[in-house]
Order: structure tokens, then C-alpha cells, then sequence
């Protein structure tokens, strides 16, 4: 079926609320508010509010909840209003949820997933635009995601609620409402795989989430151009898929990196790392990264276009790396 | 007579701001509606009691700080509609160049210290303005505003120690509209009987008052500034408030999580509609003084609106700019 | 004569319990002192009756939850000593593969769920030990052991509303020893009376125990614990305890923040001697059968520093394991 | 005169208390406990308790209190006992601290210092051993600083205790009793100059605060083997000095980078993506990452030695860039 990435994420979900009593919802006006951004639509109708469970606005407090839920076999998701409030809660991601096994010498397993909108929206200012995806990608214990597509979003989604670890699902509030295939009934994609949305021969393009689809826009206006590249998204960030994108650039020698975090030690720079140690002698030359601006995120619309990339941006790194 | 002048002039001056307020908001809604302001929009219609009052209970050398829903508080402190206004829009001229919006407005000059989007995450920086007050031995006080929803917030609660254990001259306000989004307070903290009891459990001396009366608000505020200035220590006050607006321009005015009915019944407490009968009952003025006053406030806002239109944007040159002070030989 | 001798069991036990506790740490200081053991090592020594009491009014089903000082509470619990003295000295037989150490026993299999070295992050996690709990329906109870240092933090605060809000059975057992290393809690907490004013603010029933006490504090929890397991909710305890050593190994037993007669008066209410009077009191036992105590209670140590002393490290190959746990199908 | 790390600490803090009123140090243990690991002994005698702060353990409290106070007129110094620890304040550290310039468009500053040890000492396990400085690096509006040296510890604190905007300063609890020269009277390190540490030419091995004395004793044994390795010490992390490292790399071209930090999108892959992109061609392989390893700190001392980059696996990959 055609639908929203809002609607993949809902129906992953919902089928899995369905089939394992264990899994349940928490976050901010998940319930009867049917979610900010209103993903978990009819959930509190289907499966009351035992499951669905609106929180008081204390994310570490509700977030350390979940995971000492998840060490007692329960399942939870939750839902972070949005990634920027992750912040508050770092310390039990960081220093519980990912943790806990090793430290217990294995004898625990952490099933979570904490999902919710990162990046930028339209004129949220600083503390409400940021991708920090980068930092939770440094934490050894961890998985994340960042799915692009509603296909991505629901395979994936399903895929991080059965894996018995704590995993990170990055959306974008600007991606809930866009459309693709959704594919129905058992719909799963393995954590760690990358995907190749698009081939061509002349340059990589890596990008992901919602950069994901202005390098597809970017890839078919330069086709226009006689350039095809090749466009790659990892789609899971850790662990990252490094053969794939290899693959790719062994093939094409150019690769344009896109992100729409920071530049300074983005996620960004870690995808380039790799392909440069891996890949050292396939490059005709310098990867070129397309980031957001090195500022916190301005409120003014004309500024905001600024910091982050967009499709010109990274046609002209692209034709940067083919000069 | 003399007395009785002065009173006019009083609570005209606070309806004056009050209606300031609400015909800015107003008119901040239908620009949002024609897209020249984004983002997120939150507005304080019905609350403006609460701000007015408190306000004018303080000098211009006190602090104030509070959340996104912070328009009020800025116009209240006397910011000009026009630089506010035009930080709504984004523009170059806006208090803030543009670079804050809504949610962040500042007028240091003002000693307005800011409006914060994390919930929770000003009252930590509202201890510090006190402490640095009180470092200093200067004579200011605080006032921090927030909403009950940030009650429940570990950072609140750090702050509410820190302040209490520290005795910092800081009023915490909290604009208790019962709700925080849909949440309401019943949802948000346990056995809910108000929130005083939280910051009096850290040893914060608390009390309540009615957030749609400004002349209580104004008395109660006075009294504890006063008592603030003389030997700093934190003082919390829950002003019993609603909000007439939804949430924020995406959240419909009454929503799910509460009745058409209860919005209209809390529409009879306007804070704009019973300063008005006390003023006409104790004879301070008349229909055609409300009259000259709307018409001289919806200029002002008129105004605002021209002068952000004509204003503006800021330059490409601007985005790199303010990320960093430069250091200075001091 | 049954009765009593059924009470004189029990009574030997729990006292049993606390010499363990105290002479495996004992000897965990000397081990120190040869290197045996790295990293941070916070003795429990002086608050055995805390840990002892209150594990003891619970079943094995019942979860256990603790922050950094925590041998004291995993010994109560049953883990076996010579895993837990392996773990100190990081050898792959200790109960987490010597990768936790002194800070982070897990023992899960005894429903241990962990020592928590975050100040206030282990609060959140007991909530959903709790939490589970009731959404499973299990007549379980969770028991969060912190000290009083933990309370201004504000995971603790968000913990304690949630716990009240959705009247989850967790039993917040606050170890009040007086001091958070070096600092007085005076000078962590304001207007300092005790700490149960902060977890009442929230809604929660909070009570106040002599922590040297080791019957008081059994006969305390069962009571409460009887409740919980009824009608699930929240409890606090502040247990009025005291640390006779330093705050770790790198602090001196009394250190510049107390002084050594503060802390030699302390020890005159040594929950070990104080257990042990009341048992000659009631003429249940000897001091011979002290002795045969201490002597099987050696022994025990003994033999796990023995075992710890011969167990081999971790394979080098263990460092990458337990990183992830496998998928597995289900 | 020769002293400890600590001493140097010790004394740009006192000397700038001494000269400006407006700085104060606030933090657990700083005052009557002389600080967790005494770097601030004797400051509570000499400066009282209102400038020498001792806090209930709050971070996110305190450290929001000393931004306030900046943004007040003050100049606080934040001891954080551990920087594990500062992930409580994370939000307060970019969301406020990093952000309030920018988003009052430039009407405050907050010239504030965030220090305290960061990085493993022996056997402190997961929570209490973790090297954060990849996430402060990424935030622009703040600074980091990771000096190594008694000497730069001093010259360097006493420039962030300076500048107007917030810094991070990163120390290592096992670099408090290292010794070396500290330069009495008024002496600064001007924030963003990296220094070549030795001269060499055959490699460039980049490392930082406590890596950098490996990275040294590394180069003293390749040395033996007629290797001569240019060690380059950053020191500050964020601006990065990259002319300084190009213009090593440029003579060199082989480089090791040397962290303790976590590997995957940690602040090597950051420095080498820089060097890549502005040195490529003066490369004559890929550049080796050193880092710790890549799981949550183990207790086991075996195993922690495992995890942490030694002098040993230094040696290796220089000979591996060499090879
Ligand atoms: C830490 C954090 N979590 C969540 C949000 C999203 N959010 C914005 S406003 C709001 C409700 C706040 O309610 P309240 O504090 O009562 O203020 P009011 O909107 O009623 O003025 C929420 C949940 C946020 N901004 N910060
Ligand atoms: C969040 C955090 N901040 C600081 C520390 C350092 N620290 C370890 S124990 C301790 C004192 C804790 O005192 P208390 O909670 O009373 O427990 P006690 O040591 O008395 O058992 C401090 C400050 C920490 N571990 N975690
Ligand atoms: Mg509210
Ligand atoms: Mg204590």
C-alpha cells in the first residue's frame, strides 16, 4: 500500500503491540493525545492506557523507567517528543541502556527502542534543530537507525522492537507526512544493512534520513547533466553497513557525504574515515561533505535555509568531486 | 482625588499593558495564519494577569526570565512591540536579529534574560541570575516564570534546592493553567493538590494566587519582593491561570483534553474583563476610556506589524555571526 | 521454647548476615591494600543493619536495586561470596566476569538487578523494575536502595513522581549516613529536618527508621512491604544509618568533614553490637556461640578470597563479548 | 618551577581568582574537601565560601546556576568531580551555554570554564571511565580544551578562564601527578594553537591530554629503530589548529591519530576526515586510528589494559603507516 511515514511507523507499531503483550508505548501525549506529531494515532483506543502511557515532562525519569522496565522483560518504545529532550535523558542511555549488559557480565538484555523526530523542522530555532545522531552513534552498546523511507521506516521499526538491544530510531518531523510503499503483513529489515536507492557509475552519495531525499533529487537533476551517480543510504548508522557503501565507491572513485548535523566531528566524519581507510586507493580524490552550518540552528527563515544543506548544495559538491 | 487619579492612571496603565498583550497575540495569530511567522507559536491569551502583575510588582533592575510562552513577559517588561514583532517575523530588526523567534526572546538591556524552550531548563539559570545577584550584593531580584509543567522536571527541582539551600533571591512563578499540552495536572503529578507543596518540601516559603486578578497579583508579588530585597531568599508562587488558546497555532483552542464548555467557563474569568469591572465599579472611567485605549493600542500593534513587514531580513552574512563573543582585554 | 528457639534461629541469622557482610568487607580493605582489588571501593561497614533488615522482610521474587556501595546488599541477598569477592578482584568467576567490579554487582538469577554508580540513575530504573511489575501483574516489590545524597538530584525527583503518579510498588529505602563524601547533609539539602518531606511532596508515604536497628528495620519494611504487595504504591524510608569508614578507600575514616569522636560515638551504635546485645538480653544466645560465628563466618571469607585469589582473569577475548546481546527468534 | 598538573590547575585558577573577583569555582567537594582529586586545595581558605562552591550533587542544577551567573556578569569556573558526570548538565552545556549567544543574537556572553577529569584512570569501569570529548567537539558556541602538560594546563586555563565563552576543559585523572615545568607570573597559551611536541619526519603521530605522553614514549623507542615520528599535540580540540597538523602532515605523509576515546564517530575520525580533505595529496596511505576499544569500559584490569590505547599499539600502527 501507498502511505505516510507517519502511517509505516504507526502500523510497525501496531502490529507488534499486537503480537507481543509485552511491548507498550511511553512518552509525552503518546496516548490520548494520539502523539505530537500524532504517529501513535488510535493506539490508546486499541490498547488502553496500560500500554500507551502519557508521561509527565521528565525524559530521564521516563526513559529510565522504560529501560528498567525492559531489564524486568517487558519491551517498551519511547517516544521522545523530539531528540532534542534526549539530551535530559542521555545519562540513562548512555550510562544505563547501553551498559547494563556488559556490565552485568551479560546477564541482562536491554529491548528498547527510544524513537522520536531529530533534525530540523521549519524555524524551530536552536534548541529545537539539532541532529545529534552522531552522539549516540559513538556509544559502543547502542544501535541507530535513521530510515528515510516509509518501507525503511517500517521494516526497520519492526526489526528494532525484536532486537534485544537498545536502539536509537532517529525520524524527521519533515519526513512523517511524505509517501511511499509500505509493505504490508511481516515486514522486516535487518539492522546493519544498507541500501543502494539508487545506481549510477560516476559518483557515491551517501546521505541519510531526510537528506536521503534531496540527494535523490540532487542524483536526478545532474542526470540531466549526463552524471549518474550512485546514491547510498546506510539507513542504519551503528552498526554501519561499510561494505556496501565500499562496494559503491569502489566503483564510482567519487563520494559526496551528506548530513544535516554540524560538520565538526558529525557522523559525517566517521562515514569518511571509513572510506578512506577502506578504501584509500579506489578515490580519485577528496570526499566532500555537505553539513549543516557550524551554528546553532537561527529562527529566521532565510538564515535557517542557509544552515542546512539542500539540493544545490550538493549538486555542487558533487560536481566539486568530479573536478 | 489626587489618590484616586493616581489609582486611575495605576490600573489603567496595567489594563493598557494587559490589552497590549492581547491584541499583539492576536494579531500574532493571524500573522501566523499568513505564514509570516513560523515555527512555533504560543500564545498567552488569558494568562496576561499573571505577567502584568508581576512585573510591575518589580524595578527595571530586576530579573526576568521565562519559557517560550514569553511574548507577554517581554511586552509587560516594556520591550518594544515593533523589535518584538519583528523578531517573530524573522526579521534583522527583531530584538534578536531574527536569530531567537518566539521562543527566544531577550532584551538584556530590559534585564530580560531570555524565554527557553527546554521545559525545566531556565530554572537552573534563574538560580544563577540570583546567586550572582547575591555574589554581588546587589539589590535585584529574580523572577522566573515557567509553566506547572515544569514542576515535575529534575532541573526544577535541582533549582529548587539550590536556591532554597542557598537562600538566592529568586521568585520562582508558576503559571499553573492545567495543562501542560494535553496533559492536565492530574496526569502530570501524583495525588495533585497543587504544587506548593513541592517547592515548601525543599524549604521554599509558597503560596497561590489568583493568576486572572492582576491587582492580587501585583499585592501578593509586592509583598514577597519586598520581603526578597530585604533578606534574599527564594520565594515560589503558583498563579492560578488558564490558557483561552491552544497549545501552540498547531493545537486547536480547546482540543480533546478538555471542553469547549470549560474554555468558555474560564472565558468569564478574563483577566482583561474583570480589571475592567473593577475599574468601572469604583468609577475609575468609562466605555469611551476602554474605547480610546483600544484604539490607541491596536496603533501601537498596527505599528508593529508595518514596521516588521517593512523590515528586513537578516543578511547571509549573518549566519555565522554571534556563535562566539570575541575575547576583549579586560 | 519453640517460638523461641524458632526466634533465636532468625535472630542468629540476621546476625549471621551482618558479620558476613562486615568481615567480607573487612577483609575486601586489606585486599585493597595488596592491590587485589582496583578502582573505587566504598565499604559498607557501619550500615549492615539497613541492608540486612530489609532484605530479609522480602522474598526471593522481589527485586533488588542499589547504588555503588552495594556489597552489603548483594551479600543479603545470597549471592554467593566467593563470586562476589571474585568480582572484586576482576576475575572471570566473579559474578559479572569481573566486568562490572565493586560498583556494578548484577545477580540476576537472585533478582539483584544491579549497583549503580551514577548518583540518582539507578532511581528511574528501579520505577521500572516496579513498573513491570504491575503491568505484569506479579506480586512482586522492588526494593531501591540510595543514599541521602541522591535526593536533591533530579533523577530522583522524576523517579519519586512517577513512582506516586502511577502507584507503582517500589520501596525507596534512602540510606541517610549523614554525609555525601565529604559534605554534611546540611549542606546538601536546605532547612535540612530529614529527607521524607521530599518523597511526601510528591505524594508518597514516607517514614523514618533507626537504620542500627536491625529488628526496627525488618519490622518496619514488613509492615510496608505487606502493603505494598496488596495494593501497589510507592513507599520512602529514610533509614538513620552511619559509615564507619571512609566515604572509598581514598578517604580517611573520619577525614576533615567529621571528627574522629563524631565517628568513634557512632560506632558505640554498631548495628552488630547492638543485635548482639538484644540477643543476650533475651538470653538466646552466648558469647560461645559468637565465636562459632565468628569462626564460620571466617572461614567463609577465607575461602573466597581463596577462590577469588585462584580464579583466572577474563580471556582477552572476553573484552568484546556481552557488548550486544544476539538476536534471538521469538 | 617544576610541578604537578595538578599544581598547575592549582595555579591559574588561584592567580585568576586573586586578579578578578568575578571569577568564582563551584562544584562537589571543591571547597572544605579540597576537591575530589585536591585540585583546589587551599582555595576555601583563601577565598571563602561564596567564590569556592561546594553543591549537593546536582549537575544539571549547578552547572545551569553557574550559566546564569554568567550570564550575569560573573565568570564561573565548574568543576565537574568527573566529566561522566557532565552528561547530567549536557542540556544546560548546549542548550543554554553553547546557545544563548546566538539566539539573543549576540546581546549576552558566558564566559564560563566546564573542567574536571575526563578519560579512564585504573578500574573504574563503564560509568566512571568514557572519553566524551568527540560530543562537546561536535557543538559550535562552545570550546574544548584538552592540555597534557603541566604547561599548557596552565597557560591554556587561564585563557579559558579569560575568554567570554564557554569552554570545555578536559583534564585526566591520571595526568593530576604528572610532573613538568610551569611558568610562574603571567603566563596564557592563546586558545586554537596546537604545538608540535617532538620534531620528526618520517611520521606525524597526533594525540592529546594523557595520549599524548604515549604518543612521546612511542616515538622515544621508534627513535631507537632510526623511526622519527613528529608528535603533534592538538590541545585544543575545538577550534582545531589544522595548519599546524597540515603542515606537519605535509612534511610527513603518514599519520597516526591517537585517542582513548571510543572509536566509532569519536574525534579521530574528525581529525583524520580534516587532514584528508586538506592534505590528500600529501598522504602516501591511509591514515591509522588508534582508539580505545570499542565497548563500555571493563573492570577487569586485563581487560581494561586491553581497552586502552598503550604505547605498544602505538608503536604498531606507526610501523603499520610506515609499511
Ligand atoms: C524537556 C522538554 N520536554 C518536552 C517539551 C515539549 N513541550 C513543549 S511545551 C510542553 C508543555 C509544557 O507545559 P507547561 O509547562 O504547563 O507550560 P504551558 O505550555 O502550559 O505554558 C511540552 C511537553 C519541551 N519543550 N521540553
Ligand atoms: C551524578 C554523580 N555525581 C557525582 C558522583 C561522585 N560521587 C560518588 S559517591 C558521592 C557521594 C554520594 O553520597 P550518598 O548518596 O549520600 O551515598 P553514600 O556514599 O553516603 O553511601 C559522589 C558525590 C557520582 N557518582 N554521580
Ligand atoms: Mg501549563
Ligand atoms: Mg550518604
Amino acid at each position: 500500500m501507498i502511505g505516510t511515514y507517519r502511517e509505516a511507523l504507526n502500523q510497525a507499531m501496531r502490529e507488534e503491540m499486537r503480537r507481543d503483550s509485552r511491548v507498550f508505548l511511553i512518552g509525552e501525549e503518546v496516548g490520548y493525545y494520539q502523539g505530537a506529531f500524532k504517529v501513535s494515532k488510535g493506539f490508546v483506543e486499541e490498547f488502553g492506557p496500560q500500554r500507551v502511557v502519557d508521561t509527565p515532562i521528565t525524559e530521564a525519569g521516563f526513559t529510565g523507567l522504560a529501560i528498567g522496565a525492559a531489564m524486568a522483560g517487558l519491551r517498551p518504545i519511547v517516544e521522545l517528543m523530539t531528540f532534542n529532550f534526549g539530551i535530559l535523558a542521555m545519562d540513562q542511555i548512555v550510562n544505563n541502556a547501553a551498559k547494563i549488559r556488559y556490565m552485568s557480565g551479560g546477564q541482562l538484555a536491554i529491548p528498547i527502542v527510544i524513537r522520536g523526530p531529530g533534525s530540523a523542522a521549519h524555524q524551530l530555532a536552536a534548541q529545537h534543530s539539532q541532529s545529534l545522531e552522531a552522539w549516540f552513534c559513538h556509544v559502543p552498546g547502542l544501535k541507530v537507525i535513521a530510515p528515510a523511507t516509509p518501507r525503511d521506516a517500517k521494516g526497520l521499526l519492526i526489526s528494532a522492537i525484536r532486537d534485544p538491544n537498545p536502539v536509537i530510531f532517529i525520524e524527521a518531523q519533515l519526513l512523517y507526512p511524505t509517501k511511499g510503499d509500505i509493505p504490508e503483513g511481516e515486514w522486516t529489515i535487518p539492522i546493519g544493512q544498507a541500501e543502494v536507492k539508487r545506481v549510477g557509475r560516476d559518483v557515491t552519495i551517501l546521505a541519510y534520513s531526510k537528506m536521503l531525499l534531496l540527494a535523490l533529487e540532487a542524483a536526478d537533476v545532474l542526470a540531466q547533466d549526463g552524471i549518474e551517480a550512485e546514491v547510498v543510504d546506510p539507513r542504519t548508522l551503528r552498526p554501519l553497513d561499510t561494505k556496501t557503501i565500499i562496494a559503491s565507491v569502489s566503483k564510482t572513485g567519487r563520494v559526496v557525504i551528506v548530513e544535516e548535523g554540524w560538520p565538526f566531528a558529525g557522523l559525517g566524519a566517521q562515514l569518511a574515515e571509513s572510506i578512506y581507510t577502506h578504501a584509500f586507493d579506489a578515490l580519485d580524490g577528496p570526499i566532500v561533505r555537505v553539513t549543516g552550518a557550524d551554528v546553532p540552528m537561527p529562527y529566521s527563515r532565510p538564515l535557517e535555509d542557509l544552515a542546512i544543506p539542500d539540493r544545490d548544495r550538493i549538486i555542487t559538491a558533487v560536481k566539486q568531486v568530479l573536478s | 482625588m489626587a489618590r484616586s487619579s493616581s489609582q486611575r492612571d495605576d490600573w489603567f496603565a496595567l489594563y493598557r499593558q494587559m490589552l497590549l498583550i492581547r491584541r499583539f497575540e492576536e494579531k500574532s495569530a493571524e500573522m501566523y495564519a499568513l505564514a509570516k511567522i513560523g515555527g512555533f507559536l504560543h500564545l498567552y491569551i488569558g494568562q496576561e494577569a499573571v505577567a502584568v502583575g508581576c512585573i510591575d510588582a518589580v524595578e527595571e533592575q530586576d530579573y526576568i526570565i521565562a519559557a517560550y510562552r514569553e511574548h507577554g513577559h517581554c511586552l509587560a517588561r516594556g520591550s518594544d512591540p515593533k523589535a518584538v514583532m519583528a523578531e517573530l517575523f524573522g526579521k534583522v530588526t527583531g530584538l534578536c536579529k531574527g536569530k531567537g523567534g518566539s521562543m527566544h526572546l531577550f532584551d538584556v538591556p530590559r534585564n530580560f534574560m531570555g524565554g527557553y524552550a527546554i521545559v525545566g531548563g531556565h530554572l537552573p539559570l534563574a538560580t544563577g541570575l540570583a546567586f550572582a545577584v547575591k555574589y554581588q550584593r546587589r539589590p535585584q531580584v529574580v523572577l522566573c516564570f515557567f509553566g506547572e509543567g515544569a514542576v515535575p522536571s529534575g532541573q526544577a527541582h535541582e533549582a529548587f534546592n539550590l536556591a532554597a539551600l542557598w537562600s538566592l533571591p529568586v521568585i520562582f512563578i508558576c503559571e499553573n493553567n492545567r495543562y501542560a499540552m494535553g496533559t492536565p495536572l492530574e496526569r502530570e503529578m501524583a495525588l495533585y493538590k497543587g504544587v506548593t507543596e513541592r517547592a515548601q518540601a525543599h524549604g521554599i516559603e509558597a503560596s497561590r494566587v489568583n493568576g486572572m486578578d492582576v491587582l492580587a497579583v501585583r499585592a501578593h508579588i509586592r509583598e514577597i519582593v519586598e520581603t526578597v530585597r530585604q533578606t534574599p531568599k527564594p520565594f515560589f508562587i503558583e498563579a492560578m491561570t488558564y490558557r483561552f488558546m491552544g497549545h501552540s497555532m498547531a493545537d486547536p483552542a480547546h482540543g480533546h483534553y478538555r471542553t469547549r464548555e470549560e474554555v468558555e467557563e474560564a472565558r468569564k474569568h478574563d483577566p482583561l474583563l474583570l480589571l475592567k469591572q473593577q475599574i468601572l465599579d469604583q468609577a475609575l472611567g468609562t466605555e469611551a476610556d476602554f474605547k480610546a485605549i483600544e484604539r490607541e493600542i491596536g496603533q501601537i500593534v498596527n505599528d508593529a506589524i508595518a514596521f516588521a513587514d517593512a523590515s528586513p531580513f537578516p543578511a547571509a552574512s549573518e549566519l555565522y555571526d554571534d556563535v562566539y563573543a570575541e575575547p576583549t582585554s579586560s
